[in-house]
């Protein structure tokens, strides 16, 4: 029991906060429903992803800078090619061309040249999303023989983030390939000695990472039915997401739950100041004072628990 | 074969002698660059583009000792240019009001908070630098935004020292320079020869070894992080200097550059390996490397591709030459 | 037996040479072995046995030589190949991932979890759950668990380099029946280990490498170790004459300069008392886990004793931090190196480590007396400086040299040593005991932890020593012969039989 | 009546994006008829500002002033808004969705008249550098389509430089620096609100001024009006349009609906070589004003507030 506190103690934490915090949006605004949760499992789709994205790469002991600039590529992609071609499968073809391979620091360097391609490719924002794809993350769930009301509350958004974090993620946690990228993130030494390849491992990290990153780009794609060719602010909410869900940034440590509630708290609380009507300098404030109290307040649990 | 073994290939040598001193490729690299800029455009190489090179790449290299210092020790500092953006904006608002000097002093002392309170976060709760750095750039602009309100109407102005080094020039050579060399010899000198300096790279190497030997690594993560707000504060001062329009975002755009002035430059992120050296020849590579692109006519999106791809084969090549693994 | 048993060549290295940029780790090593043998891979610091092993194991390239494993020429690229051709190492560091918990460390290396946990009790670890995290384990059972992992993917050829350098002697006599059982089950084994006598015990033959060069290659027999020593020395034995002479008459009426009483820490220190006097050396004797990481970890500031009181010349102290130790004088060499040193700073920048560690010395370092400080350390101990630039290219002695070193260099009052002379070759050690001595005379005060039992009449006036979190006996250097200790290290003295039956009822 | 009225804006740290919110909380607070303002005001891109619409129709605003961040990624949001009885109103650039009601600045005549003063300006014949705003921003993209339709007119006309500023000053300031130091040949310069730089580099580098083109920020209107030798224009391009968007809005609120469901301001431009140019720069003079700032703090006929009601930038509430 204390075992299961130990490792999952964080996420846990998490947990009560973002309910602590919906709860707080049910009291700031009695009509907040349904729709609500609809538009908040939206608004976290892109953000999630690049997470997903940024923690696998954290997890294997680097960092992607380029997380943003890819999703911007993705996103171009995706919507001239629907737009183009009107074939909504084109989408997928982008997923595959973007798992690309590339190292450590290289992604700094990487962020330039995504931001290129995606401005080469749309030098404006344009092109098109299908119809029948956007559908897919507008709205909540129907299953057949159920009482819309019984699945009303469930976000398709949500259901899809689940769907692919459940697809891709949850095999490979126990997979040797996921034991193989904590392991290079934990002691890359100690790794290649027992026998990891650590450059395919690598690889294999980034290449996931783009992976999500695309997925991400594509989300964006699907809810503004148009691609941008500017990355938006996707890579320093999702390094912040990462380590306010428990992933530390050494590598190693962590799993993928605490980054992607994290990133529910961080949508939830900018709700809530929205509806509160605070003023807007002030939110910026109160975001930057949130995070860091919050990594604050672990630090300092987690020294009061070593004593 | 054992004689093979012992004797040393002139080859190899001079792969030790750059192992040793890695800011020779990088010289290289920058003459190489300026070479190319020439060939494309003759005549380039005069003095007044050397100086206004040096105006640009000063600032930047500034910004960039932030991220040096605090990449030595395994952390970054995200709220550099930020810092540098208020204590810009804070002068020439100020300055009006309240006279030059004390609003230098009101500038450098937001920066210096700026970076108190980083080193508080950082060096005594443990908060990852990333993060906590992240956070105050973001309070700290928030803060801007609401300052700004408050001085709309009181016009601005640069305190006339800044004005001097950021736009004069002295034998063709910016003055910015009379700030500039100082401090970079004070930097280089410091991080070889003194407590403080070697303490960041053993605490970038080994925070663990530190403790053991006696150091208490919050005093001086708390110093590097209040350093590194007043560098930032100085180096928001020098660059409205030079720019002359002080805004909410003046100094925001060097941040990225700035860390990659550091990487280019060898420092490590991960803590433990660099030098000052190195980085300001970064800072003029991708001044440089600026002009460069700027010049080539061609679409933004093949410039900054270009950009990114140059970046990426330096730091290859130069891993690859110094034999970092 | 062995001879019978052993037939065919299983592995055939010649002429393996290894470069490091000025450095020649390796200019011409040979090694045979045999199925069902145990050889020693013996050498000083620095003479390349390390890098050999990682070369036999495709942990590093070799720059020319060849390798045969059956016959068949081979050429691995990486561990893991070598690994799949059943030649597996247990290298000096912890090869485990610290992140991942213990099974999860099985199925990394695809290792299967009942032989697993057959040889880890063979190993003698209870208590073990998979679920625990490597980072959370001792060092001792970590190399355990390395070892009882290799086994259990059933080596051909098994390498363990200065594996039993960190355990204590309980474990090391396991770990020797268990590598015994091996080679007579037909396997090879081969043995790096500074200790001459863990040899004699079980290896058959010793391959003897000097500055690179295989030199010798010996039938473990009665008598060898001299010869043994002589050549991998490349001289005379410079085995200092050290036992007796040095015992110094120290009056108990003076202040020690360190009194602990009562001292409780964690969940395995109990109650220890001792002093240590003025220029004294005091041994301290414990099987694994008996508390002995918890006092030194008390007394250096980097734990908080959860009772008990700690008097430094007479006055009650405390540390919250190293820095406070260090203010009085207590300086620790801990038993792991990686945690003391800076692997990517030169040997200059760690000696001097604690010469600026206060804000008072922040300011300009005074570049020559520091010269003159670490020169002094680095000849005092004969630290190889070839590869200084980054002690993480020295070899695994040299390195713990530089931990000793530091505080040579900074002036020690007390020293508190965990285990310094780990994986230090037997030259090096005979100048450390003697170092230890004259420290002493120059008043320092030294408590010195040692797996090794041999060492204690060679360097201590006394010894305490501790178990199940308590002292249970103080032994003086001239009863202090290896079979005193070790009866008193398993509690088996007369004084903790009286004592543990009239407390019987003690938690 | 006492109405909530919601801003969406997605670019901070901008004189230009401050003014409009403080104009926008001005005309608020003039008009007495609003109760509360509810800004979500921040750097994010397309789908960062439907989470924010979203948020401000969870709030229960009635109606939503919005700066779109492209004019056709935020419509589901918008038509979300519309069908839950919500005015929209876009300022500053269009959006697709016919629902919403648009009040902008027509960005590609400001593009279009600022460039063909210029191309006159050095006589039909000549080589111009091309200072555009930021990459892949749908305003800068339609500025340039008014400087190439500006460009096809006078065929005469090159463009010797093309570069982004990011509407970054310093940026702006290095690269005309460059193109100063390096000697390239150009007759005239085009900037996309990037301005008081471009003046400045010129005076600090001794390089001949050459005509320049601007918007109407404090700092340049007060260049034009004192820098010897400067020949220059400012095409006005008025944050206070977020103050015509809250009258609008209100207007609707109130049952009276503009004629067209999309009001375009006609950008104005002054010179400092004809009279009439002359006198609107004299007018417009305002030393004090944060030199990002546009001068044309009002827009007749939309906005009441004056100007220090504006600069004290005061919401109702506050
Ligand atoms: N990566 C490296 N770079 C530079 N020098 C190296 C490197 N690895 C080993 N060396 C050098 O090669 C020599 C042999 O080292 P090695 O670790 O093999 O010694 P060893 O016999 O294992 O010594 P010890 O008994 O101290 O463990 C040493 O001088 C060491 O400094
Ligand atoms: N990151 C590294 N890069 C280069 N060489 C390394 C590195 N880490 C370790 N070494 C080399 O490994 C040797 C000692 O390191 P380590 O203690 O890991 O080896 P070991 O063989 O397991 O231990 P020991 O030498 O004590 O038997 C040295 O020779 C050192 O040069
Ligand atoms: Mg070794
Ligand atoms: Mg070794």
């Amino acid at each position: 029991m204390t075992r299961v506190l130990a490792r999952y103690g964080w996420s846990l934490g998490l947990l009560a906060i973002l309910a602590i915090l919906l709860v707080a949006t049910r009291l700031i605004q009695p009509n907040f429903g349904a729709s609500g949760l609809d538009s908040l499992a939206r608004a976290a789709l892109p953000f999630a992803f690049a997470t997903v994205g940024m923690g696998i790469v954290v997890i294997a002991g680097g960092i992607d800078l380029s997380i943003a600039s890819i999703m911007a590529v993705a996103g171009v992609v995706a919507a001239l090619l629907m737009h183009q071609m009107g074939d909504a499968n084109a989408g997928w073809v982008v997923l595959i061309v973007l798992t690309r391979v590339p190292d450590i620091v290289v992604t700094l360097a990487m962020l330039f040249v995504w931001e290129g391609v995606a401005l080469l490719i749309l030098n404006a924002p344009g092109g098109a999303a299908a119809p029948w794809l956007r559908e897919l993350v507008v709205g909540a769930v129907t299953i057949p023989g159920l009482p819309p009301e019984l699945t009303s509350w469930l976000p398709r958004a949500l259901v899809v983030l689940i769907a692919f974090v459940v697809i891709f993620w949850l095999p490979l946690r126990r997979s040797k390939l996921g034991l193989s990228i904590y392991a290079i993130g934990s002691d890359q030494h100690a790794a290649f000695r027992s026998g990891v390849p650590i450059g395919l491992t690598r690889v294999a990290a980034y290449g996931f990472a783009g992976l999500f990153a695309a997925l991400g780009g594509l989300s964006i794609t699907l809810s503004t039915g148009i691609g941008e060719p500017i990355a938006g602010p996707y890579l320093m909410a999702s390094v912040a997401a990462v380590v306010l869900g428990g992933v530390a940034l050494t590598g190693g440590k962590g799993g993928l739950l605490g980054p992607i509630i994290a990133v529910f708290i961080l949508r939830t609380l900018r709700l809530d100041l929205t509806l509160l009507s605070v003023d807007p300098n002030v939110t910026t404030i109160i975001e930057g004072t949130i995070m860091v109290a919050v990594v604050m307040a672990g630090g300092l649990l987690a020294m009061r628990g070593r004593r | 074969m054992a004689a093979t073994v012992e004797t040393i290939s002139p080859l190899s040598r001079v792969g030790r002698i750059v192992r040793e001193n890695p800011v020779i490729p990088l010289v290289l690299l920058l003459f190489a660059l300026i070479a190319l800029l020439n060939v494309l455009q003759p005549g380039i190489f005069n003095e007044r583009w050397v100086g206004n090179t040096i105006r640009f790449a000063m600032p930047l290299a500034m910004l960039a000792a932030c991220q040096t210092l605090t990449m030595l020790t395994g952390g970054i500092d995200l709220s550099a240019g930020v810092a540098a953006t208020v204590s810009a904006f804070v002068v020439a608002t100020l300055t009006p009001l309240v006279g030059g000097p004390m609003a230098i002093m009101l500038a450098l002392g937001a920066a210096v908070l700026i970076g108190l309170v980083n080193g508080f976060g950082v060096g005594i709760c443990r908060v990852h630098p990333l993060i906590m750095t992240l956070g105050t750039g973001l309070i700290a602009t928030g803060c801007l935004q609401v300052y700004q309100r408050y001085v709309i109407n009181t016009g601005s102005e640069i305190p006339w020292f800044f004005e001097f080094l950021g736009t004069g020039r002295t034998l063709g050579m910016p003055n910015g320079l009379y700030l500039f060399v100082p401090f970079a010899i004070l930097i280089i000198w410091g991080l070889r020869r003194t407590g403080f300096g070697r303490l960041l790279y053993a605490i970038g190497a080994n925070e663990n070894a530190t403790r053991l030997s006696g150091v208490r690594s919050w005093q001086v993560l708390m110093a590097l992080y209040t350093l590194s707000g007043l560098i930032a504060g100085i180096t928001g001062l020098l660059y409205v200097g030079i720019i002359r329009a002080p805004s909410l975002s003046l100094a925001n755009s060097l941040m990225l550059p700035s860390v990659a002035a550091a990487v280019i430059g060898g420092t490590s992120i991960f803590g433990g390996r660099g030098t000052y050296s190195g980085t300001i020849v970064g800072a003029l590579i991708l001044t440089v490397l600026g002009t460069l692109l700027t010049l080539l006519q061609i679409p933004e999106g093949a410039r900054r591709l270009l950009f990114g791809a140059i970046i990426l084969a330096v730091t290859a090549l130069y891993v690859r030459i110094t034999d970092q693994s | 037996m062995t001879e019978a048993a052993a037939g065919r060549v299983v592995l055939d290295a010649r002429g393996v040479a290894k470069r490091f940029g000025a450095v020649a780790a390796l200019k011409d090593a040979s090694l045979t072995v045999k199925a069902g043998e145990i050889v020693a891979l013996m050498g000083a610091n620095g003479a390349g046995k390390s890098t050999f092993v990682k070369i036999l194991t495709g942990a590093l390239r070799p720059d020319s030589g060849h390798i045969h494993i059956d016959g068949q020429e081979s050429r691995f690229t990486s561990p893991a190949q070598a690994r799949r051709a059943g030649i597996m190492p247990v290298y000096q560091e912890p090869s485990l991932i610290p992140d991942l918990d213990v099974g999860d460390n099985l199925r990394l290396v695809d290792a299967p979890i009942e032989p697993f946990r057959h040889w880890v009790d063979a190993l003698g670890i209870t208590n073990l759950r998979l679920d625990d995290t490597i980072s959370q384990l001792p060092l001792a059972t970590l190399r355990i668990l390395d070892l009882a992992l290799t086994l259990a993917k059933e080596p051909k050829v098994l390498m363990l380099d200065e594996m039993t350098a960190a355990l204590p002697t309980d474990l090391v006599e396991r770990v020797l029946t268990v590598i015994r059982g091996q080679a007579d089950a037909g396997r090879t084994v081969i043995y790096i280990s500074h200790r001459f006598a863990e040899i004699a015990r079980v290896c058959d033959r010793a391959s003897v490498l000097r500055d690179g060069v295989t030199v010798g290659d010996f039938v473990i027999e009665p008598g060898i170790e001299e010869k043994i020593v002589e050549l991998m020395l490349g001289g005379v034995p410079t085995r200092a004459e050290v036992t007796g002479a040095h015992i110094r008459a120290v009056s108990s009426a003076e202040t020690p300069r360190l009194r602990v009483s009562q001292l409780a820490a964690g969940s395995r220190l109990a109650d220890v008392s001792f002093e240590l006097r003025k220029g004294e050396v005091l041994g301290v004797v414990a099987l694994e886990g008996q508390g002995q990481d918890e006092l030194f970890d008390v007394l250096a500031g980097f734990r908080r004793a959860q009772g008990g009181t700690i008097e430094v010349d007479g006055k009650a102290a405390s540390f919250g931090h190293p820095a406070d130790a260090i203010a009085k004088g207590l300086t620790l060499v801990p038993g792991d190196r990686k945690d003391a040193l800076l692997m990517l700073r030169s040997v200059r920048e760690n000696i001097a480590l604690p010469l600026l560690a206060r804000p008072s010395k922040w300011g300009a370092i005074p570049m020559r007396e520091e010269a003159a400080r670490v020169t002094g350390a680095v000849e005092r101990l004969q630290i190889d400086m070839r590869a200084q630039a980054e002690v993480r290219r020295l070899s695994g002695g040299n390195q713990q040299k530089v931990t000793i070193g530091r505080w040579v260099a900074a002036g020690v009052e007390t020293l508190l040593l965990f285990d310094p002379t780990r994986g230090i070759d037997v030259r090096t050690k005979h100048q450390i005991y003697p170092l230890l001595r004259e420290l002493a005379a120059q008043g320092a005060s030294i408590l010195f932890y040692t797996s090794e039992l041999g060492e204690i009449p060679l360097a201590c006036d006394r010894a305490i020593v501790i178990f199940g979190g308590r002292i249970v006996d103080v032994i003086d250097a001239e009863a202090a012969t290896e079979q005193n200790l070790m009866r008193a290290a398993y509690g088996l003295t007369e004084k903790e039989r009286a004592a543990s039956s009239s407390a019987e009822a003690r938690p | 009546q006492d109405y909530t009225i919601g801003v969406s804006n997605t670019v901070q740290g901008n004189g230009w994006r401050e003014e409009m919110i403080c104009a926008i909380k001005a005309q608020a607070l003039k008009s007495g008829e609003v109760a509360s303002l509810n800004i979500a005001h921040r750097n994010t891109d397309a789908a960062g500002q439907l989470e924010d619409i979203r948020n401000l129709i969870q709030a229960g605003v009635d109606a939503i002033v919005v700066n779109p961040a492209n004019p056709e990624g935020i419509n589901a949001a918008i038509k979300e808004a519309t069908d839950a009885g919500i005015v929209v109103v876009a300022v500053d650039q269009a959006v697709t969705e016919p629902s919403a009601y648009v009040v902008s600045n027509n960005q590609e005549e400001y593009g279009y008249l600022g460039a063909k003063w210029l191309f006159e300006q050095i006589g039909g014949e000549g080589s111009v550098v091309y200072m555009r705003g930021a990459a892949g921003a749908s305003a800068d993209n339609d500025r340039d389509k008014g400087f190439k339709r500006a460009l096809a007119e006078y065929p005469g006309v090159k463009v010797a430089q093309e570069v982004f500023t990011g509407w970054q000053q310093d940026q702006g300031k290095q690269q005309i620096l460059d193109y100063l130091a390096t000697g390239v040949a150009f007759d005239g310069v085009w900037t996309s609100g990037i301005d008081n730089v471009i003046v400045d580099a010129f005076v600090e580098s001794g390089a001949p001024l050459v005509p320049i083109v601007g918007a109407d920020n404090a700092g340049f209107v007060g260049q034009l009006g004192s820098v010897e030798g400067l020949v220059g224009a400012a095409v006005t391009n008025p944050g206070s349009i977020g103050a015509a968007g809250v009258t609008v809005a209100l207007n609707i609120l109130k049952g009276e609906k503009p004629a067209e469901q999309t009001v375009l301001v006609t950008p104005a431009l002054w010179d400092n070589v004809s009279e009439e140019g002359k006198a609107s720069i004299a007018a417009a003079q305002n030393p004090n004003l944060d030199p990002e700032w546009p001068v044309s703090v009002s827009i007749a006929d939309y906005t009441t507030y004056s100007t220090d009601e504006i600069i004290a930038c005061k919401g109702p509430g506050e």
